[in-house]
């Protein structure tokens, strides 16, 4: 099990090597700064809350290993300014069939969309728009009972 | 003394990232009240409840839960990770 | 788009290489070669159908695209034989948001798993044994109506 | 003249990988009828018809699919790629 929040950059080859050795099944989600619908992103600028953030991410993985036999589990997630493009998070998952590393991931994803203490704010020429929560998310979260 | 930290447009609108405060709430909703009563601007930023969440020492709770033993209450937006 | 049936192995940070450029969210799902439960398992051997192969999962691929947006979509898979920890297929797609790209990647593997015309035979040192069709893989099919 | 493929313990049962036909079966259930009548390793590999799966030019299809038409009849057991 691994949780790491850092503001560089990572490189998936390389956080995912040795990853899921002997599993049948390995998923990966990447989240990547997506421009807005007409463009024009300057930045997407990522505040967290540090005491916080490792050992809540920490808690949702523990949730997610006493649902499903997992046998790697790995969650990377950036702050600080990142620019269209950009890798922002990594969720991967690794078990012996496809449904448990399938599932594990989603759950890890809809927890850490609205659980984990990340903010986002994206700067355009225009200003700057705190990225709100969507009634999607609260949505997908209840469909883990 | 409590440590009390805003993230976001709460820590934009209060206007500090981090404060102490020497309070006797009981509650979470007990120190929004004490806060509300100070100053204008903590009246502005916590308008509407709907809008933010609340730690105490690192963990989501309601705004009933209690604040006597804790060291630290985090006032912040919905999250918006992932 | 891109499908491909190959023998040899790749390298996934290789074939995804400016996969996903601009979308949100990418989800990407690996099939390793796992071990008999007792251990024992000398190598599995894939065979295919050539002339249906890559036609079948581009209707795969198709019928995808029509169900969900999505910017990109990478299907590769192996035949021959494989050792034991071997990747043996990889399935990546991109979309806007993450939904989108689970879902596909989900539908993909249901539809690879039984109507691509791969055959698997695990050899041990007591024999080979066809691996037999799963009605969990069956019921999984079920659900995208 | 129809070419007819075996694949995985298909191919084994019947022995080769693939063979040409002269038929007249209008459908695939008539053409595993005349295969039957052939010879007994037929028979013993289209037993159990719920085992086996059926493409016609290299699409599945049912075993009342039509053939006359057809260049390419494989057989093979449920697929199992992934």
């Amino acid at each position: 099990m691994s949780v790491r929040v850092q503001a560089g950059d990572f490189d998936p080859a390389e956080v995912l090597a040795g990853f899921g050795t002997g599993a049948g099944a390995v998923v990966t989600f990447t989240g990547q700064v997506r421009d807005l619908d007409g463009g024009g992103l300057l930045r997407m600028e990522i505040e967290h809350y540090p005491a916080m953030t490792e050992p809540a991410i920490a808690a949702m993985v523990a949730e997610a290993r006493r649902r499903w036999s997992l046998s790697d589990v790995l969650v990377i997630h950036r702050f600080g300014a990142l620019v269209p493009g950009e890798r922002i998070m990594m969720v991967a998952t690794a078990a012996r069939h496809r449904a448990g590393a399938f599932a594990a991931a989603e759950f890890l994803m809809d927890y850490l969309k609205s659980r984990a203490p990340f903010w986002k704010k994206e700067i355009t020429e225009a200003g700057a728009t705190w990225v709100e929560g969507k009634d999607a998310d609260e949505v997908a979260l209840g469909r883990w009972g | 003394m409590i440590d009390i930290l805003y993230f976001a447009w709460m820590r934009e609108r209060i206007g500090l990232p981090k404060e102490q405060v020497e309070t006797g709430a009981a509650t979470v909703a007990d120190l929004i009240d004490e806060l509300i009563a100070r100053e204008e601007r903590y009246a502005v930023a916590f308008a509407d409840l709907r809008a933010i969440r609340v730690a105490v020492d690192q963990v989501l709770v309601g705004f009933d839960a209690p604040i006597a033993k804790a060291r630290e209450v985090a006032f912040f937006p919905p999250m918006t990770g992932g």
